[in-house]
Formats: C-alpha cells, structure tokens, sequence
C-alpha cells in the first residue's frame, strides 16, 4: 500500500458535555487529525447498539460513544 | 415603579438567582465586574463528588 | 480552679486546635522527639501532670511557635507562667555553666560593690544626661566566657564608640543591674522584681529620657515587662537600631565601602519577639560594600541560637547551632552577623568545639569599624 | 451559562459596576456604570480572530496568571458574553503607540477605540447580592513560603493546572519546571539568531567557528578587524549555547508531578486570618487528588489538615473512596514549614498527631487550600447598598432569615453571605430569588389593586 | 415520513465567520459540492450567517425559493441553534425543519493547518446534515396547563417555609403532616445554635403563620396514599382522620425530614444514664440535674460506619450546642467531646465551636479501630492525640447519633417515582446544580428528607424549593421542546416495560389499551435523552430530530 493508512472514525456525542468539549477543543485552537466525524445526539443514551454495528458494516474503523 | 430584580454578581450563585426570577416572568438585570460570567466556578476543572464537568 | 486551670484561662490556650504547628516548628523537638509544645498543652487541659511536668524546662521560649500558632496562642508566655509556678512548688530548670550566671544576677539583687565600667577607657560618658546607655551583663560575660572570645565588651566598647562619634556622651552607670530578663523565664518572678526595681532607680535618678540598648533582651524585657510590672517608666527604651536609622537618615553617619559577604542571625528576642525584622537589613545595606545573602530560615522563620536564659546547654542546643552555622556557610556568607550578645556567644562557642570556616560578628561591631564621621 | 446568555428575560450586563442605590425595598433607583470595551456588543460575534492577531501578551487572571492572554480577549474560552474586550492597560493603541491591527483584523467593525464607560439608571423592586468571594493570598503566611518556592501553589491554580483548557493542557507540568521551559524556548530564539550570524561567517571564511576560535585565541589573526567580529559573535553565541545546553539537560529528567501534598486550612481556621472554617477546601482538595491520580495512575497524595470535613451528602463516602482507589493518605497534622528541597521540591514538615512525631516529607508540588475571603470591595457595595457586614466582612443575614440582609428588599447568596460549597450555593441562590420574587409580585398585585 | 422525496428543498447557508472558516476551508470548493447534493437546492456564502444580515439572507431564502428544509454550517448549535430555529419560524418554515452543521469549532479551528483535509471534512459534515435534514419533519411545541397549587409533604420547618412562602406569593396549596402537631424533629428539641432560640417558640410562631394562612390547607394526622399525573396535573390522595381527600395539585415539594437514629446495643445505650443528643434536648428543658456534674459525649454512634458510611452533618454542632448548655446550667461540670473530626463547617458553627472551648468543653481526639468505653461510672478512651488512655468520670454519657432516612421515604419515592440514595435520602436531580429538583419536572425537595440539614440550611432551602416550584405555577403552564420520546410504531411494543424501569424522568408508563399493555410517553415530562429508543429492541420508540433513520442517513453520508 502506497497510501498511508486514514481511519474513519465515527463519534457519537451527548450535547451537553462531549460535544460541548469538542466545541471547547477547537475555542482552544487544540489540533487533531481529521478522520472523525461528531453526530450529535441528546444524551449518550440514545445511542442504540445498531447504530454502532451499522457504523462498522458500513466500513468505519473506529466508533467513539462520549458522554 | 418597577418588578425588575437587579441581581450583582454572576457566578454559580448569581446565575441560579437570575434563572430562577427569570423564569418566574421577572426581568433580571444581571450585573458582572468582569468581562464574562461564570465566576470561580468557571476556573474549576470538575466538581465533587461526582467529578462532573464544571461548566 | 487550681492554678493551671486558672492559668490557661489567662492565657486562653482552651483555643489550642491540636493541630501540632508548635510541635512541627519547635527547634527542640525536632531533636527530643519527646518534647511536644502541644502535648504540653494538651496535657495540662486535663491538668495531667501540672507544675511537675518537667519538659517545661526544655522549651527555648524563641517563639517558632507561637508566630505560627492559627489559635493565637502565646506558648513562650503560658510556659513562663508555668515555670512560675512550678518555681513556686519546688520545681526548678537545671541551669547551663554550674549555674555561675544565675548565681551572678543573684547577687545584683543585693547591695553589692560593681566593677562594671572597667571596659569604658578612653570612650566619653556621662554622670547625668538625658541619654543613658544600658550596657547589660556584658561586662561578666567575657569574663565567664574568656575561653572562646565572647567580644561582648568588645561589642559595648564599639556601641560607646558609635554613640560618641554621633555626638552622644550617654549616661554609663557602675551601679547597673541585670535588666532581669533570665529570671524572669527561668520561673523566678521575685529575682526579676527586684533586679527591676533597682534598675528603675537608678535610671530614674540619673534623669535620662531615653535609654539606648544594644541587648536584645534588655530591650523586649524594658519595653514589654518593666511597664507591666511597674507601669509608666518615666523614659523611653529606645534599641540602638532606630537611634541609627535617625543618624544615618540626617546624614551624620557615613561609611567607608569595602566588599564583604554576610548573612544576618535574627535573634528570637529581636525578631519574633519585639518585631525587628527590617532595621538591622537596612542598616547592613546603608553600608556600602556589604552584600547580605539571606538564609532560607530568616525573619519570622529564623532559627533560635540554642538556648535561652543560660539553661538547659544540651547536645540540642548544639545540633541546632550546628545547623545553624552550616546553613549561614551554605549562603557563600564569610560572617553570620547577629545582633544579640548571647547569640554571638553560642556561637563562637559551637564554631569553637567544631571548628567552622565563618565568622561570627556583632552587628555593631562592623558598623564601628566601617563608619567615617561626618562633622 | 448559556441560559442567562439566552434568557429573555435577563439582561445581562457584563463588565459593569453598580454605583449608586437610592431608594427602598420595591422601588430602589440604581446607577451602573457599564466598562467601556472598546468593542461594539452588538457588532463582535466573539470569533476571536482579532485575539489572534493582537501583539501584546499579558498574564491571564481565568488561569490565575498561569497562562497568557492577549490585550484583546475574551476573558474565558466559552464565556459569556462572548464579546471580547480590549484591556486599556495593555493596549498598544489605547497607550498612545501605533497598532489598531484588532481593528483591521475584525470583519465585523467591532473595534470602537473611542468607546467609552455608559451610565444606566435602572428602577428595580429588590436586588440580589452575589458578589462571591475571593481567594485568600496566602503569601503573608511565611511559613509556606508561597511565592518563593515556584512548586508551591494554591487550590484554584492548581485546578487550572488540572484543566484540559488551562496552560497546561491538563498535564502536571510543574511551574518550577515551566520556568525553565520558557527560559529554554527564550534561549533557542536568541540562539537561532546568533547561530544565523555565525553561519554567514563560517560560508565567507570556510572554516567552522568551533575551529577558527580555537586558533584565534592562541593568537592568530591578530589584527584581523573581521575575524576579531567573528570571534566576539561566537564568544556571544556560546554565551546563550552553553546555559542552554545545560537547562536542556536539566529539562530531560522533568516528569509531571507524582507526589503531591495539599494543606488544608491555609488562611482558615486561624486566627491570625480568618478564624472560620472555609467549609469547601476539604473536599476540594479530595477532589484535586483524585482527578490527579485520573490523569496519572502513579500519583499519590497527602492531604494534611485537622478534621477531614467531609459533611456534604456522599462526601464522606467519596473521601473514603480515595483513600482506597486514588492513593491519598491523610494525616492528622497541621503543616508548620515548608522548605524547599534539591530539585526544587517543596519539603514539608509537621506533626504527625496520630503518631505524635514531626516528620520531614518530600513532594514534587503542594497545593495550598487557601480560605474563602470575603471580596474585595465588599465594604464600598455594602456601604452603596446599605447592608450591614458581619465581623468578617460577609453579608450579614441571620439563621431564620438566612437569605436576608439587613436591609429589607436586599437579600444575599453564596459566598458573599459566607463560605458554602456549589450546591449550597444553588440552593441559596433559589431561596434568594424565592425572597425577591415575593417583592415583586408584590407589586404586581398593588399594580393590580390600584387598576381595580 | 415525508409524502414524496422529491418535493424536499432544502437550502444550505455556507458562514465564513469572518475568517474563523473562510481562513482554513475552501469556501467555494465548499458551496460547488453542497450544490450537488441531493435535493440542495440553494447554496449561499455569508460572511457572518448570524448578523442581521445573514439571518434576512435565510428568510429570503425560505420566501423566494420555497426553501422548505434550512441547513447552516457555520459555529456550535449549543450557542446559536435557537437564534436560527427562530429565524427560520419568522419566515414561515416549521422550526424543526432545520439542521446546523458545526464546521467551525469542531472543523476550521481544529485543523488550522490542513486546509485540504479539512474542507473533505466540511463536506463530510455538511453532507450528513443535508442527508439528515431531508428527513426532518416539522414538530409542534407541546404545552401543558399547570394547576396552579402546590402539595408539601412533611409539616417541618423546611416544609412549613416553603408552604409559607409559596402562600406569600399568592399560590394555594397543601401541607401533608403524618403527626398530629406541625413541627417535625423541632418539637422534641429546646434551644437551637448557634442563636439558642427556644424551639418551642419557633414552632409556634411558624404553626400559627401556616394555619393562619388562607392560602394553606393543612393536613394533620395525615399521609399520602396515592399520587398520579405528571407536572402541572397530579392527582393526589391524602388519607386523612376524616376519610380520604383528593386534590388536584400542579407542583408537589417533599419535606418529610429525617430520624435520629436509636443507638439501641451501642456504647451501654440505656436512654437513663447513657442518652442521646435527642434525649439531651429533653433533659435541658426539664432543666438538668445540678447532680450531673461529668459528662462526657461521644460523635459518630452509629455513623461513618460499614452499615451507614456517611456523616451526619449536624450532630457534632448539637453536641457542641447542648455541651454549652450543661456547661451553663451546672457551671462546674466537666463536659468532654470524644469526636473523629470535629465538623463544625462554616463561619458560626466553627465560632460556635470555639466559644465552647472558652466556656470550657474540652475535646478528646478518638480513634474509630480503638473506641472508647463505657463503664459504670465513667468512660474510658485512648486519647489518640497524646497517645494515653484516659478515664473520664461520668454521671452522663451522650451519645450522637446519626439523622436517618425517614421509615416511609421508600413509599413516597415509589408513589411519586422519584429515587432514593443507598442512605435511603432522596437524590436530587444534580448533586452539584438541582440541589432542590428531582429529575422529574414538578417534585422539588429541602430540609433533611435530601441530607441532614441544620435550621438555617432547612430554611434556606425550604424557600428555595419553593422558588423553584413556583416557576411552573407563575407561567400557568409548561413548554416543552417536541425534541422528546414518541411511541412510533405502536405495534411493535409488547408494554414490557424495560423502557419504563429505565427512564431517568419518570416520563414514561406502561397503559393498558385496546391493544394490549402499551408504553405511554408523558411528554411534558420526557427530555429527549433517547434511553427508551436505544433499549428498546423491538424499535417500537423513536425520538423526534434523532430518529434511527436521521441518524442512520447521517452514518451513511459519512461512510457511503
């Protein structure tokens, strides 16, 4: 493989506090890689296990569920 | 005459005070030294004893 | 209410915490483990061993503690108190020396012949004036303490040399007491009444208004106990620190420039007792060439000199001499200056039994050496 | 935060003072004076791109001077509002020197450098006081030596320390080791600089500077007037290379902090300060310890006080809990000195009461936990106000009436009434506008009396 | 589900933010692939999309080209969510048709260096929000009427406070007492610290407010007995001496204190020589025993233990307060205090606790592996400060006992279905920020019946309760965002419950219908969390604006 290896990630984020940390991250000026992509959802809660195993089906690397 | 609540101080304790009347219908003035609210609750990193966030 | 009782109402040591700050800064127990300022405290809130417990003695009363105590607690004078009182049911400290200086105050309590001026020489007194100097137990101490160069008359030689040069010919009395300051803390009251008294007599009868100290102890013990005894002096004690500020601030006095490295001893009487933190640095800093390096423990944190009121001479006093010096030497300081003739002489005396590098100096003595009359 | 932002029915007037009250409970007459920003509240949309061009550094408050801000800024990441202000005492403009980039830089004209401080007259029925409190300076204690040993820090700035948002990022960077970071990164500009001017010499002569020296000095090129150049720039260079070198020896063994110790009761519960309990430090410190041992596995820590006071619900408990899972110990003993020892670690001694033994303990940093102290200028607004302060300057209420000053349609919340935790804090807060609102509808219903 | 695909025209607003994105995205790389995606219709840059400008830029939008869905991508929708939603209201467009996208705070300014990586994320992103907005569907903002009267449960001083300052505020209500007098604890105690006012009087002044108040209907020798309804409508049942009494009522607050604990085998307890602090109380208002000349008290019986591992709070400020008392009534009694931590917090408790030291209690430092003894006729402790034992001569020993849940705090936490805490306390809805609220919108809580709580503390709180349960009674009503739990596919649910157990709010119930046992969502209760959908495995529950299809679609615009 001549290309480098980019993960695709996909994060689901409770509203309240992982999403308003990830705002916070980018007030900061904070810099990270861009493979992950935020959903934003109520409450971590709400995150049905289909969800995740859909997100794997459909090809992600990686699901990150914060809240 | 008026029924407006002039509240000093917009900390944890000010804000909850400004809510509360706010939400009750009364019109608050919320009064803050300094540039922004949140007081020294806005410094801490998390709170006892759950360590939740502090903001 | 027995004594104690009454005694710790006097003193509100009830407010103690149990926090064990006194103990966690006490000179003394950080070498007696079994010497606890607290547990003293502690002890005698229940009245468990009263005037027979015998670590009363064991304290320097240097203050560590009770700068620091946050229940306020003045545990140099709850333990003068206590001395008091075991004093008065039998219980005594055991004196450092044979108990030869204790014994030396004592007999200025009687009528007795004093050869005290001996040391004047050449220097310029007077018989009345409204200045007097009160020179202390100097005069004995060289003679107690020949062996390792005490510099005590040396010190009030240089003081009388000072004043002079200033314009002063103060009042220098033959007939000077023991300011009373060891009896008043070694537990004996009336030893220290009746040396006061005669001392009062004496200064009253010369007219002085002001009277000049270089002794740290006769100082705090004129300022503080004289007027609680006695009420209103009648004079002003003034330390020789502010008569030098005043001179140095109207330009009388300067000074020659030569370049030297020193660190400066608080002496607890000086210090934590009196307040006198600033004025013995400004006066090293007004001299030119004098650079002063500061310990890590100065000012309110400055360790005592080992012992206080010629008692308990012990491998603790020793220790923490010992300590001392090294932390003076570990500053690159080529003297420790202090400003109190017992700490000068605890000194040398350590410095002299372990053979250390630095010097040991009197404040005074380099402000006399160094000073250039301005006429 | 963001619901008072957002409320409609709350004015928020950031950035101001209040001047002057007049008047009584149901019709007070009050005077703000609004600071001038220097920039337009309802222009700035808080994007921040002005922050990031302005050229003046200066120490940041939100990080308890910790970290760095601009002269424009916004006092915190996420505050409220998020208007930024131009600080006058630092401003290259507002100080007379040529600058105004903030203005060039800010698409949305927000920029006002003639802004100045408005007066608002505002009729009120009551007014709530929660002024807060301030953190006590423990640096008139000189047995702690705050201020002269770096690793010794307070409670709140070692939360900023904590703080994934704070200077450090969240790591336990220590500041003594931090001091010498900064002085590292100073040393490497002037090193690059003097490097740059070394190299021009190395090219035209062909030689390294390392060699040259080494014959200039044992005297060749004696009246060689460039040569003589170079060897003064290379003497220079060494000059910042060698103290460089060494510090970044020095920084190769920095690790965070490992062992901590915090001191409870630093400016409380003593009476050469505040002889109250400050209620909050106990706990917080607990908290400190256990989210350091969160960031770093290997952390333990001492916490040192009198009585633990851990009475808040499940307060106990969660201090039992760290004892067990977060490595804290806690030792009875109060700490009478601190000194500083090889490496620039805090040393700490005390009595340990339990054991009744004075004890000398090494850490890597201390954390103080400085009391609650009333705010300053908490006696010019109460003195504009007309209410009373009790004897430590805190809003003076009673047991029955706790929310009450003494003067009526004047009530009090959270610390400027006396030291509480959040939750009290809340829970006053809500009796405070339960006290206020009962004037209000007051009036409402005189209003309605009077119609009728 | 929408009619027909096609007819969705959805409008996707680009800010630049000055420079905050335009500075590190490529705008115009950004809007010509907006413009391509399905159903996108009008693509337009704003330099700011929030300034009045670009708020009338969107509602033109709307208006001119039908737009019948709105995308912005621009900052956070946690700061400006609400201001477009609005927006998008003023011109006419149901505020739930519309989706925020957040390229910058978690975009532009997160990768400031990658301007390529970044702009394939902002599509990323604003692909997923266009693919999500085309299934949004309009939703309404649920309103519920609040009968405006207030329930308190529990006639102690919190209780009594917030029944009387609800009443103050104009606001009808009932006060529940399980006994036949008002008063709680206060009635068996005599003078409380730090002020020593006599309890007794406080009592009788409070009693005489509340049941002078017209406002306040009291209830004594009653209980609750069955609650039902949700915020704004309970229906509650009081089982009072006189037969059963319903009231409709809008807020319920619950005041119901706390117990001592009885120290019954601890420490000799034998209620005569051996007492409680409770009992204390009792021996000073009858007036102490000049006899009683050595007393001795000792903290944390029955506390800080296995069995109850939390402190009590308010226990060592009684000791020291009733110490005071014996130490004025028979002067020359010795009063010791055998504590573990001396938790006298705060400004006048620790004053307090000082001013007992000048009027001689003295304190004894206990160590909980090694307690003390008691003995005949006196107590025997290892002071573990000075490291000794010591016996303590004592005509009277005290002991402090632990404030415990109330026995029936269990039923109302099922009647009301709000939970309790392993100590049997009610639990907040926040421990740091909702001291005073439950999880549930509509039950407030003060006094003891959260944590033990002094008179001052219980004051304080019983007003604040009452503030925050008059903010549904001041509106009339309550509004809820339709962002909530709905019951999509009725079929689907077998009414097992699992939902019901698990929701935080108590929003959901289990009904029987003509289908059979079916789940019932109490929107004005519900906050969207999305539990319910997530666990529910038969799908049968969904959440408005978080569909599994909104966010399935949003998966696959990422993934596809």
């Amino acid at each position: 493989m001549s290309e480098e290896f980019s993960p695709k990630i996909v994060t689901f984020a409770c509203s309240w506090c992982a999403y308003s940390a990830a705002d916070l991250a980018g007030v900061s000026r904070f810099q990270y890689p861009p493979n992950m992509r935020i959903i934003r959802v109520m409450c971590s809660g709400r995150v049905n296990p289909n969800f995740i195993l859909k997100a794997f089906q459909m090809g992600a690397d990686g699901v990150l569920v914060s809240g | 005459m008026s029924k407006d609540i002039l509240v000093i101080g917009g900390g944890i304790a000010g804000m909850q005070s400004s809510l509360d009347l706010a939400d009750m219908g009364i019109k608050v003035h919320l009064v803050e030294k300094l540039p922004s609210i949140g007081g020294k609750m806005a410094q801490l990193d998390k709170t006892f004893p759950t360590n939740d966030c502090a903001i | 209410m027995t004594a104690i009782a009454e005694l710790i109402d006097t003193t509100q040591t009830y407010f103690c915490l149990d926090c064990g700050v006194c103990t966690g800064s006490c000179p003394v127990a950080r070498v007696f483990p079994d010497f606890s300022p607290r547990q003293i405290i502690e002890r005698s809130l229940y009245e468990l061993e009263e005037a027979s417990d015998d670590t009363i003695w064991d304290c320097l009363t240097c203050a560590q503690c009770s700068v620091r105590c946050p229940a306020n607690i003045d545990f140099p004078e709850f333990v003068r108190l206590m001395r008091d009182e075991a004093h008065a049911q039998g219980f005594d400290g055991v004196p450092a020396h044979n108990g030869m200086l204790q014994t030396i105050t004592a007999i200025q309590t009687q009528d007795v012949a004093q050869n005290r001026n001996f040391w004047i020489e050449d220097r310029k007194i007077s018989d009345k004036g409204d200045i007097l100097y009160f020179v202390g137990c100097r005069p004995y101490f060289d003679v107690v303490f020949r062996d390792i160069d005490a510099g005590s008359i040396k010190g009030a030689q240089n003081v009388l040399k000072i004043l002079n040069n200033c314009g002063v010919e103060p009042v220098v009395s033959n007939e000077e007491r023991c300011c009373g300051h060891d009896a008043l803390w070694n537990g004996n009251e009336e030893k220290f009444k009746k040396l006061a008294e005669l001392n009062l007599d004496l200064i009253r009868s010369s007219g002085a208004k002001q009277v000049v100290f270089s002794c740290p102890e006769g100082y705090y013990t004129f300022k503080n106990f004289y007027p609680k005894y006695f009420g209103e002096l009648g004079f002003e004690p003034v330390h020789i620190l502010d008569f030098l500020a005043d001179k140095i601030n109207e330009g009388v006095i300067e000074f020659e420039e030569k370049d030297e490295v020193v660190t400066y001893h608080d002496p607890c009487r000086l210090g934590r007792l009196a307040g006198v933190y600033d004025a013995p640095r400004e006066l090293l800093k007004a001299i030119p060439g004098i650079e002063l390096r500061e310990m890590p423990r100065s000012r309110e944190n400055g360790v005592c000199c080992g012992t206080t009121g010629w008692m308990n001479c012990s491998s603790c006093s020793k220790e923490i001499q010992m300590e001392r010096l090294s932390e003076a030497s570990d500053t690159g300081a080529k003297a420790l200056v202090t400003a109190c003739p017992k700490c000068q002489i605890h000194f040398r005396c350590a410095k002299s039994a372990f053979d250390l590098e630095i010097e040991i100096n009197d404040l005074y003595d380099i402000v006399a050496d160094r000073m250039i009359l301005k006429k | 935060m963001l619901d008072v932002g957002r409320h409609p029915n709350i004015e928020l007037l950031a950035y101001s003072e209040v001047e002057k009250v007049e008047g009584e409970a149901g019709n007070f007459k009050v005077t703000i004076r609004r600071k001038g920003r220097y920039v337009e509240e309802d222009k700035c949309t808080g994007c921040g791109a002005c922050a990031e061009k302005c050229p003046t550094v200066v120490s940041d408050a939100f990080n308890e001077g910790l970290g760095e801000r601009r002269a424009i800024y916004s006092y915190f990441a996420q505050g409220i509002p998020s208007t930024h202000t131009i600080d006058a005492d630092h401003c290259r403009q507002l100080n007379g020197k040529k600058c105004g980039i903030c203005a060039k830089t800010c698409q949305a004209e927000a920029i006002n450098f003639d802004q100045e401080d408005r007066i608002l007259e505002l009729d009120v029925a009551g007014i709530i006081i929660a002024a807060g409190y301030d953190v006590f300076d423990p640096s008139v204690i000189p047995e702690y030596r705050y201020r002269e040993i770096a690793n010794v820090v307070t409670a709140i700035e070692f939360e900023r320390l904590l703080s994934a948002s704070g200077p450090t990022g969240g790591h336990m960077d220590r500041p003594s080791d931090r001091a010498v970071e900064a002085e590292i990164a100073g040393l490497e500009k002037k090193a690059k600089k003097s490097q740059k001017a070394i190299s021009k010499l190395e090219e035209k002569f062909n030689e390294p500077s390392a060699q040259f020296y080494k014959k200039y000095q044992a005297g060749e090129y004696k009246d060689d007037e460039d040569r003589k150049k170079w060897a003064d720039k290379y003497t220079a260079h060494l000059a910042v290379t060698e103290p460089l070198e060494e510090l970044k020896k020095q920084a190769e063994g920095f690790t965070v902090a490992k062992r901590l110790a915090f001191i409870q009761c630093v400016g409380s519960r003593d009476f050469r300060f505040y002889p109250f309990c400050s209620g909050y430090c106990c706990m917080h410190s607990i908290k400190e310890a256990i989210i350091s041992h969160e960031h770093e596995p290997e952390t333990t820590s001492s916490i040192f006080g009198m009585d633990i006071r851990a009475v808040g619900k499940g307060f106990e408990e969660y201090k039992i809990r760290g004892g067990n899972n977060s490595n804290i110990t806690y030792v009875r003993g109060r700490v009478a000195e601190i000194t500083e020892g090889p490496d620039n670690n805090p040393v700490v001694i005390y009595e340990d009461t339990r054991e009744r033994k004075v004890k000398r303990q090494e850490f890597d940093m201390v954390v103080l936990a400085t009391a609650c102290a009333p705010i300053k200028g908490i006696a010019e607004l109460a003195k504009t106000l007309g209410v009373e302060l009790d004897k430590y300057n805190f809003i003076k209420t009673s047991s029955l009436s706790p929310v009450d000053s003494t003067t009526p349609g004047i009530f009090v919340c959270g610390c400027a009434e006396s030291p509480m935790d959040v939750p009290e804090s809340v829970a006053q807060a809500s009796s405070a506008a339960e006290r206020a609102a009962e004037i209000a509808f007051q009036m409402d219903l005189e209003k309605e009396k009077a119609v009728a | 589900m929408p009619e027909k695909k096609e007819d969705i025209r959805i409008g996707v607003f680009l800010c630049h933010c000055g420079s905050n994105i335009a500075g590190y995205l490529n705008m115009e790389e950004l809007a010509e692939f907006s413009e391509k995606l399905p159903h996108v219709t009008f693509v337009q840059r704003n330099l700011y999309t929030c300034s009045e400008g670009g708020i009338n830029e969107i509602k033109k939008g709307i208006k001119e080209q039908n737009l019948n869905r709105v995308v912005v991508a621009s900052c956070t929708p946690r700061t400006h969510e609400p201001l477009f939603r609005s927006s998008c209201g003023e011109a006419g467009l149901n505020p739930y048709l519309f989706e925020m996208v957040n390229i910058r705070d978690q975009c532009s300014w997160v990768h400031m260096k990658e301007q390529e990586d970044g702009t394939n994320k902002a599509k990323d992103l604003v692909r997923m929000g266009v693919a999500k907005a085309a299934l949004l569907e309009p939703q309404e903002s649920i309103m519920s009427e609040v009968q405006v009267r207030a329930l308190v449960i529990g006639g102690g001083i919190a209780g009594m406070t917030s029944a009387l300052a609800l009443a103050n505020r104009g606001y009808e209500g009932g006060l529940v007492e399980r006994e036949e007098a008002l008063g709680g604890l206060l009635n068996n105690l005599n003078k409380l610290g730090p002020t020593m006012i006599e309890a007794d009087e406080l009592v009788e002044e409070k009693t005489r407010s509340v049941t002078g108040n017209s406002n306040i209907t009291v209830f004594t020798n009653a209980r609750v007995t069955e609650v039902q309804g949700f915020i704004g409508k309970y229906k509650v049942d009081i089982e009072t001496e006189s037969g059963v009494k319903k009231i409709d009522i809008g807020v319920i607050i619950v005041a119901t204190g706390g117990r001592p604990f009885v120290p019954e085998g601890l420490y000799n307890y034998d209620g005569k020589r051996v007492v409680t602090q409770l009992e204390m109380e009792k021996l000073l208002k009858a007036g102490l025993d000049p006899a009683i000349k050595n007393v001795v008290m000792i903290q944390c019986v029955g506390s800080r233990n296995e069995e109850r591992p939390y402190c009590s709070r308010i226990c060592c400020q009684t000791a020291v307060k009733n110490a005071m008392l014996i130490r004025e009534l028979n002067p020359d009694a010795k009063v010791s205090i055998l504590y573990r931590d001396m938790q006298m917090y705060g400004v006048e408790n620790e004053e307090m606790f000082r001013d007992s030291k000048a009027k001689g209690v003295r304190y004894i430092n206990y160590d909980p592996a090694n307690p003390p003894q008691v003995e005949p006729d006196k107590v025997r402790v290892y002071h573990a400060l000075l490291g000794r034992d010591m016996d303590l001569p004592a005509d009277l020993v005290v002991l402090s006992t632990p404030l415990v849940s109330q026995e029936d705090a269990e039923v109302i936490s099922r009647l009301l279905r709000v939970p309790v805490d392993e100590n049997g306390f009610f639990l907040e809805g926040h421990v740091k920020l909702k001291p005073l609220d439950f999880a549930t919108d509509g039950i407030f809580l003060c006094g003891s019946a959260h944590f033990p709580a002094n008179i001052r503390e219980a004051v304080a709180q019983g007003l604040g309760a009452a503030s925050r349960a008059s903010i549904p009674l001041s509106k009339g009503s309550v509004v809820v965002e339709p962002i909530i739990s709905v019951l999509a596919d009725e079929d689907a649910c077998r009414g097992c419950g699992l939902c019901v157990a698990l929701c935080p709010y108590g929003a959901l119930e289990i009904q029987k219908t003509e289908k059979g046992r079916k789940v019932h969502v109490i929107d004005v209760a519900c906050k969207g969390c999305g539990v319910c959908a997530a666990t529910c495995y038969q799908h049968a529950l969904s959440i408005n604006s978080f569909t599994d299809q909104q966010i399935e679609a949003q998966l696959e615009a990422f993934l596809d």
